[in-house]
């Protein structure tokens, strides 16, 4: 496969090291009531879905960019490549 | 013996002569030739023997998709078994030999099983041989097994060398005949980067292999004017002997090329094979068609060979199979056939074309609407047995029946993506579906454009469409156009042993039997019978079978299914994928700046991870490597050690929230550690299990240095950059790996202050008092070299750890063992660390087994509950915090020497042996020469209050069996005393 | 009809005229006591011993595709019970004995052959872990052996000892370990449910599962809705969307596995063998070719395809393992969905919807598992609790923190 | 002056010299480098204070600049910065001093082990090693990629000059790895 990374271009996925599901980005509030239910559904329940599907991968062998890629699982197709930095920041993680 | 089969003409070298070796017979050939067809012009047609029959096997193809030829090529080390004759280039030298027969190829002892074919049906294994049970691996299996596979290996170390590259590309074309050629032409012109590859080492595919004229020239000399002007185009880049195994995703394909297979020797340096991974924006599928071969009763006999293959030997390499020769054909290819070698003085016995209407107007005879219901000939066809429309039959006299049944587009690289090929009803063929690879267009013949000019023309205009190019399309020259004229015919009506897989021995027959007990998709069908699995991917035979299944179920070929291709288009030697990746260039090699320090001294080597340390240093005298650790431990504890350390991981964390940041990745706090020391840092993966250990290091504010184990090193510095990244991007932190920079050494043991007291300069204070336990700073060594100094500990001595630049790490080694020659200094290797840190009761790789909590460590309060940190939350989950967890406990022996395997499981004293009544098991075992006794650490069920009970340790799998007493991981100076020294 | 020896002479004589369908094609009935989804090796499985063992005779396995066209058909066949774990040596060490004698079982010749299994070792941390993985083996009744390097060199001369980049230091074996025929093994338990009453619905594609007021009423199929007092799903790499129309998010992601045949050859190798410094394994089949793999590509997928790198990968720690193999060829690769769970250990339990029962997160390790979590998983569906072997094969086990992590790796499918 | 000497990531009193087929190898020790990562909120006047130090515009993605000292472009806001070793042995304190509170300084000098290629065809030896689109790099490139396995920079100073940045204990593997590629490429 070929990740279009967004700051160096078309890199091939041997590079990369795969994490998951994007939705790792979202880690719960250690402080909420359901902690410990937000927490293991956070860590261990996942979309899998069959088509769209957001992920991370780490520019291991590159910049050290984690990116969010936009990829279907059914035909590989990649539709969006984004810093996981940004991608964070939008869903309004900081520190 | 004389190449008494070679015709006048062709395209090979004929001023010279090689001479080449057939089990064990010599003959001659010339440059240019193939093994298959340098056999033929010696009149050789007996090759081989098929898998499950041992018939006699020859050539039935002039190509890569040859399902008969093969051989075992070259000799001992070199030995290659099941290649294909009929694409092994000539070269002086070669050696080749039969395989899958004994005693010999003409007379073969497993032929025999053809006597009993009736009994070995398809499938028939699935329903016998299973009485007795025991039966199967003892009486049964070795029976088979033995008679299993083709070629055999030379069970010696592949000495070959092969390479891997990269290359990219605006268009890759796949394939160098017409359509290829005028694809590269078109794209080259109009100055596009383009790779051309093709499997072959002449280019030019068919074109080489027709008498037609290509403009006004003859097709093969077409073909070498355009190879000449392409490789004269910078743009264009040609790779001959490349064969393209597979369309991967995003527009990446693999390709072989051969760059030493037709040599007899490979130059110094040079590899046998590359693998190419070649990134295209657009590709295009020039890959042709294969003639299918029609089933008759016993059309496997040497001789029997496809028409268009027949074609080939003939005007390509100017050999003939025999000098008499029958054409069995549905369409009017197969004339072209008889009439090339009619024209070059070979007799046609007859041309029998299943259609009425067959064309007659030929000097030779033609048989209109006949039929060849069997042949003879043991070794070699010497037969055909005709029915004629009329219902008389005739016997032909040949040498050699040309089969033509039409021919299959190469869908097979549309196919790797899931793409399924579409029935054609002008073709009877599959044609190329829809569903491409991304940036594949096919073009020719493999896209069901049959003749010569439909070829040129569709490479020209896929070429244009690919590149989307605006200017004009060259002009192309004439060539033949004839539309493709066939009857549909897959087998002679009643025929019954008429193979469709020729090396699998799979029949007519066994296509009827498989649909009779319900294999009737296509992957059942393969699977049962075995279809389509030979070395040659079922290239010739799967459409064949596919009409048959569709015929006897009653429906129509695209009812019946479809057949898919995977990768690799050819087969391809598992050495070419390894590339240089074996031996000892398998992994890189890590070495700490010291190694060839450690490697003058005798010290003797351990992988860790892609590292070598030092594991012990033994010296003159001691002959058990026991003698040399316990030596290096006792030393240390009683003076100094000093032990290379380079290899933990180190990272330099900076920014405004560099300690933020630490509270975060570690489960114990960081935000009050003063500047100047170092704290041990406890690392949880999100799920609560220890991930790593080290130590972090304040050398400012805003400046800490982290270290990781060995093992974690790359792990964890790629879980802190998600951390940074993903989890806290407005965190001001910045990361960088250091492992690499900084010579790291740990000198322990009473006398590690006096010894470094030499070392470092005098302005540096590093007493007791102004360099405390767990103290780091900067310092110069040496007279002026920058140097850092942690006071930290993994031995449990009074003991520091000093990094310089790594350039200087062999003098430093050298500089600590000449300057502490007057403490008696030893080097100590990783078992040495290992024992220390087990008497020390340190937890490490074997503690940290990804699967233990900070509890079962005896770290559960370091877990602050006061602070939000990776892992902290899902840590509290009640399975892993149930009273009776285990509990990182010591472990010794009753009586001292005994031992202690790790490993071992932990019973009570009493009760039963089993895994119902399993407490723990022990995780590291050393001797300790301190405490004169084995001793282990071990994880046990709420060890921590079992303290003082003895208990069975049990390794059935060593036949060991310990009384054993659970004690405080703490052997060694427990209260650290020593190390606070 | 029954197989033997006797049955293939006498069809040999008389033309082969006997032999039936291995199973019949029949249409789906409006209801069944219960209905198994996914036709492939743990769903045929199931229903022969729900229909053998359990007694239940009502039961029909709906299959999208053909039978055994699943990982059951796309597997590197080998069969071992060499678990460490508490919650999986037991279950796997059942399936074991269920393979000993399936072919009397099933009167089907699946072609179980017990060569045995070497895991290789590479350091001493290794040697540890497998000490502790084979005494785990022994104390739960299964078989294990601990050769030092000697002794695999007499066993497998033809490894890398004299250039090794991670000399082999040893290996974990278990002789009773050894591969089987994977289609052989659908089909046999296909063609025992069949006779045994079972409906195989073949290209029945299940597009929905009927539920109401919490309770799991059948399935929507492509051939019509199929009532059913209880469904189980078996369904491995599409866990993932036949769960989701039930509303559940899974501990388990889809990733692909890829595997390799090589051109037949004479044999090479006596037994099973995986590499401890590289990620290979492979074993040689009946037929001659050496069935081999790796690692899994490493990205969540559903497309039965995989790329170079690992292609690249496996064969670089072939060749570094057993350098002979050079010049053999590759023949084929093919890729299988493997529904890798979060601990690397499978689950085998109801779900939170009444008369829905789940069976999946194989990870790679499906095939072998084949007779015991069919066994289980009938066991689970005909008796309403779990099989004493599968306790431990729970879906609320990420809650309660009792994983069960062979590897180590915690909740990272793609590491397991 | 301290009294350790120094030897190079092969082992050597002095640096490793290779020569096949008109292209020439040779490691390089000559080298002092230093990371520098901007802090956050203040990339602009990170840029502003590398490019006074480089004397030229702060690199950007994949880039390569400056004269005696230059820098390149290793992460989002990181950049590596180069100078000879012989006058910049302590490169850390000099760029700390240049970027003051804009960014963190590292010093890398020992991390790295350098391979210098010098001659004509290089291009076909690069591309038996790593994946670059070789078509895209020209004088002034700098990227990061794999080699064998080892993580690396390749730095194009000129078509034919060519400089590899490997991790320093894996210099024999590189070296082996850009040894055999040169025999086999030329």
């Amino acid at each position: 496969m070929i990740i279009n990374h967004p700051l160096l271009g078309p890199r091939d996925a041997s590079e990369f090291t795969y994490l998951g599901d994007a939705s790792l980005i979202d880690r719960p509030d250690w402080q909420d009531e359901n902690a410990a239910d937000a927490f293991y559904e956070y860590g261990y329940l996942r979309d899998n879905p069959a088509g769209k599907h957001q992920e991370l991968w780490f520019h291991e062998a590159g910049d050290r960019s984690w990116l969010v890629v936009t990829r279907d699982t059914t035909t590989h197709e990649i539709f969006k490549v984004e810093l996981a930095r940004d991608v964070a920041r939008a869903r309004g993680r900081s520190k | 013996m004389t190449q008494n089969n070679r015709l006048s003409g062709g395209q090979i070298d004929r001023n010279t002569t090689v001479n080449f070796r057939f089990d064990n017979r010599s003959y001659t050939a010339h440059p240019g030739d193939t093994l298959a067809s340098a056999l033929l012009a010696n009149d050789v047609r007996l090759i081989g023997r098929s898998f499950k029959y041992h018939r006699p096997r020859g050539l039935l193809t002039a190509g890569s998709e040859e399902p008969n030829g093969i051989v075992e090529l070259r000799t001992g080390a070199r030995k290659e078994p099941n290649t294909r004759a009929t694409t092994i280039e000539m070269f002086d030298g070669l050696e080749a030999n039969s395989q899958n027969r004994w005693p010999s190829l003409k007379f073969d002892a497993l032929a025999v099983n053809d006597l009993f074919s009736n009994f070995l049906s398809a499938g028939f294994y699935y329903k016998t041989f299973m009485w007795p049970a025991a039966f199967w691996e003892k009486v049964y299996e070795p029976i088979i097994r033995r008679a299993a596979g083709l070629g055999s290996l030379s069970m010696e170390a592949d000495p070959d060398e092969y390479d891997k590259g990269f290359r990219h590309c605006d268009l890759l074309i796949i394939g160098a005949g017409p359509s290829g050629l005028m694809a590269a032409l078109t794209a080259g012109r109009a100055g596009a980067d383009v790779i051309l590859a093709d499997e072959d080492f002449k280019l030019g595919g068919r074109l080489n292999s027709e008498t037609f004229s290509v403009g006004d020239q003859n097709a093969s000399d077409w073909a070498a004017q355009a190879v000449a002007e392409l490789s004269a185009m910078p743009n264009v880049r040609l790779m001959t002997r490349t064969t393209v195994i597979g369309a991967f995703d995003h527009g990446i394909y693999g390709a072989v090329e051969r760059t030493g297979d037709h040599l007899a020797t490979l130059p110094v340096g040079k590899p046998r094979q590359i693998l190419w991974r070649i990134y295209t924006k657009k590709a295009l599928l020039c890959a042709g068609a294969t003639e299918r071969p029609i089933a008759f009763e016993n059309n496997d006999r040497p001789g029997i060979i496809m028409a268009s293959a027949l074609r080939t030997y003939a005007n390509r390499f100017a050999v003939t199979a025999s000098q008499r020769v029958a054409i069995f054909t549905n369409n009017d290819d197969g004339h072209r056939t008889a009439a090339d070698l009619h024209a070059k003085g070979v007799h046609i016995s007859a041309v029998i074309d299943v259609r009425e209407d067959a064309p007659t107007n030929y000097d030779y005879e033609v048989l209109s609407g006949a039929q060849v219901i069997d042949t003879k000939g043991r070794l070699g066809l010497t037969f055909v047995e005709v029915a004629l429309p009329d219902g008389s039959t005739r016997t032909l006299d040949c040498g050699a029946l040309g089969v033509s049944g039409g021919w299959n587009p190469n869908v097979h690289l549309t196919c790797h993506q899931r793409g399924r090929p579409v029935w054609n009803e002008d073709l009877d063929a599959f044609v190329p579906g829809s569903n491409l690879p991304v940036g594949l267009s096919v073009a020719g013949a493999a896209n069901g454009v049959m003749s010569t000019h439909g070829a040129l023309q569709s490479g020209a205009n896929s070429a244009a469409e690919a590149l989307e190019l605006t200017n004009a399309l060259p002009e192309l020259p004439a060539a033949e156009d004839a539309p493709v004229s066939q009857k549909p015919f897959w087998y002679v009506e009643g025929c019954k042993r008429a193979w469709l897989d020729q090396q699998n021995d799979v029949t007519v027959k066994d296509v009827k039997l498989s649909y009779q007990e319900g294999f009737r998709s296509v992957e059942h069908l393969k699977r049962y019978t075995t279809l389509g699995m030979a070395t040659d991917q079922g290239k010739t035979s799967n459409i064949s079978a596919l009409a048959i299944m569709a015929e006897v179920a009653g429906k129509s070929i695209p009812e019946t299914g479809t057949t898919i291709f995977r990768p690799p288009y050819t087969p391809v030697p598992i050495a070419t994928f390894a590339g240089r990746m074996k031996g000892q260039e398998f992994h890189p090699t890590r070495l700490t700046p010291s190694h060839y320090w450690a490697k003058e001294r005798g010290a003797v080597f351990v992988e860790v991870g892609n590292w070598l340390r030092a594991q012990w240093f033994p010296l003159p005298g001691e002959t058990h490597w026991r003698e040399s650790v316990d030596r290096e431990v006792r030393q240390t504890r009683a003076s100094v050690g000093v032990c290379d350390c380079t290899t933990l991981g180190k990272i330099d964390v900076q920014g405004t929230d560099a300690a933020a940041f630490l509270n975060r990745v570690y489960a114990n706090g960081f935000a009050k550690l003063a500047v100047g020391k170092t704290r041990y840092g406890l690392m949880l993966r999100e799920d609560g299990m220890v991930m790593d250990d080290g130590t972090a290091a304040r050398l400012a504010e805003d400046h800490f240095v982290v270290t990781t184990t060995t093992a974690n090193a790359v792990s964890v510095y790629r879980h802190m950059e998600f951390v940074r990244q993903c989890l806290f991007p407005d965190m001001d932190v910045q990361l960088i790996s250091t492992t690499e920079a900084w010579a790291q050494y740990a000198v322990a043991g009473p006398n590690s202050r006096k010894l470094l007291q030499k070392i470092v300069d005098p302005e540096f204070d590093i007493s007791n008092e102004t360099f405390p336990f767990m103290a780091c700073g900067n310092v110069t060594v040496c007279g002026g070299l920058r140097a850092r100094l942690f006071r930290i500990s993994f031995s449990g001595e009074l003991a520091f750890e000093i990094a310089v630049p790594s350039r200087y790490g062999d003098a430093m080694m050298r500089h600590l063992m000449a300057q502490g020659e007057e403490f008696d200094v030893t080097p100590y290797g990783t078992e040495a660390l290992g024992v220390m840190r087990i008497e020390k009761g340190h937890a490490a790789g074997s503690e940290l087994n990804g699967t233990t909590t900070a509890l079962n460590l005896g770290m559960g309060k370091m877990v602050s509950k006061k602070k939000d940190s990776i892992g902290s939350t899902l840590s509290e989950r009640e399975a892993l915090n149930e009273p009776d967890v285990l509990k990182l406990v010591g472990i010794k022996p009753v009586s001292p020497e005994e031992k202690i395997t790790a490993g071992g499981h932990l019973m009570n004293t009493d009760g039963p042996v089993d895994a119902a009544h399993d407490q723990g098991y022990v995780t590291s075992a050393v001797y300790s020469p301190i405490l004169n006794s084995n001793i282990g650490l071990g994880l046990l069920k709420n060890g921590s209050d079992r303290m003082g009970e003895k208990m069975r340790l049990v390794s059935p799998l060593t036949n060991l069996t310990v009384d054993v007493e659970i004690v405080s991981a703490h052997f060694v100076d427990p209260e650290g005393e020593r190390l606070r020294a | 009809m029954r197989y033997s020896g006797f049955r293939v002479i006498k069809e040999a004589l008389t033309g082969h005229k006997g032999w039936k369908p291995v199973w019949r094609d029949p249409e789906p009935k409006a209801h069944y006591d219960i209905i198994v989804i996914g036709g492939g090796g743990h769903g045929l499985a199931t229903a022969h011993y729900l229909s053998k063992v359990y007694g239940q005779r009502n039961v029909a396995v709906v299959e999208k595709g053909w039978i055994g066209g699943g990982n059951v058909g796309r597997n590197t066949t080998i069969v071992r019970s060499n678990y460490m774990l508490d919650g999986n040596e037991p279950f796997y060490e059942f399936s074991m004995k269920l393979w000993e004698g399936l072919e009397q079982d099933l009167n089907y010749n699946a072609m179980m052959s017990q060569r045995g299994i070497i895991n290789l070792f590479h350091t001493d941390g290794q040697r540890d872990a497998y000490t502790r993985r084979g005494n785990a083996m022994i104390l739960n009744g299964a078989d294990a052996e601990l050769l030092d390097a000697d002794q695999v060199r007499k066993e497998h001369p033809y490894l890398n000892f004299d250039d090794a980049r991670f000399p082999i230091k040893g290996g974990l074996v278990q002789r009773r370990a050894g591969t089987a025929r994977h289609d052989a093994v659908a089909w046999g338990f296909a063609r025992s449910a069949d006779s045994h009453g079972v409906d195989i619905i073949q290209n029945c594609e299940v597009t929905g599962l009927r539920i109401e007021n919490g309770k799991c009423l059948g399935v929507e199929t492509s051939k019509g809705f199929i009532g059913a007092n209880k469904v189980g799903c078996a369904v491995a790499g599409n866990s993932g969307r036949v769960m989701g129309m039930a509303g559940m998010r899974l501990p388990i992601e889809s990733h692909v596995l890829q595997a390799f045949v090589s051109e037949g050859l004479k044999p090479v190798l006596p037994s099973v063998i995986t590499f401890g410094a590289g990620h290979f394994y492979v074993s040689q089949s009946d037929k001659g070719g050496l069935v081999f793999g790796g690692d899994i590509d490493g990205y969540n997928t559903y497309a039965q395809r995989g790329n170079l790198p690992v292609v690249e990968d496996v064969c670089e720690g072939g060749v570094a393992l057993m350098p002979m193999i050079g010049r053999a060829r590759l023949l084929r690769m093919w890729g299988g969905v493997m529904d890798m769970s979060m601990d690397g250990s499978p689950i085998i339990d109801r779900t939170s919807v009444e008369g829905l029962y789940f069976n999946g997160g194989w990870c790679y390790g499906g095939f072998k598992a084949t007779p015991a979590s069919g066994h289980c998983f009938a066991h689970l569906l005909a008796k309403d609790e779990p099989h004493p072997t599968a306790t431990a094969y729970r879906l609320d086990r990420f809650r309660t923190g009792r994983m069960i992590d062979e590897k180590g790796v915690g909740n990272q499918p793609n590491l397991h | 002056m301290h009294d350790l000497v120094a030897i190079t990531a092969l082992s050597g009193a002095e640096p490793r010299v290779d020569a096949v087929g008109g292209v020439t190898c040779t490691e390089y020790p000559g080298v002092a480098i230093a990371s520098v990562a901007a802090r956050l909120g203040q990339e602009a006047a990170a840029r502003k204070a590398l490019s006074n130090l480089i004397g030229a515009p702060a690199p950007d993605v994949g880039q390569l600049a400056g004269e005696t000292v230059k820098a390149f472009w290793a992460s989002p806001d990181q950049w590596m910065i180069e100078a000879p070793f012989g006058t910049h042995e302590d490169i850390a304190d000099q760029v700390k001093a240049a970027v003051g509170g804009t960014a963190s300084v590292t010093e890398q000098t020992d991390g790295w082990t350098r391979f210098d290629l010098k001659g004509e065809h290089i291009p076909a030896v690069l591309e038996l090693m790593c994946m670059l689109d070789l078509r895209k790099i020209d004088s002034g490139s700098a990227s990061r990629c794999a080699i064998h396995h080892i993580g690396c920079f390749v730095l194009c100073r000129s078509p034919e000059l060519f400089s590899i940045y490997g991790p320093r204990s894996s210099a024999g593997s590189l070296h082996h790895a850009i040894i055999t590629a040169m025999r086999s490429a030329l």
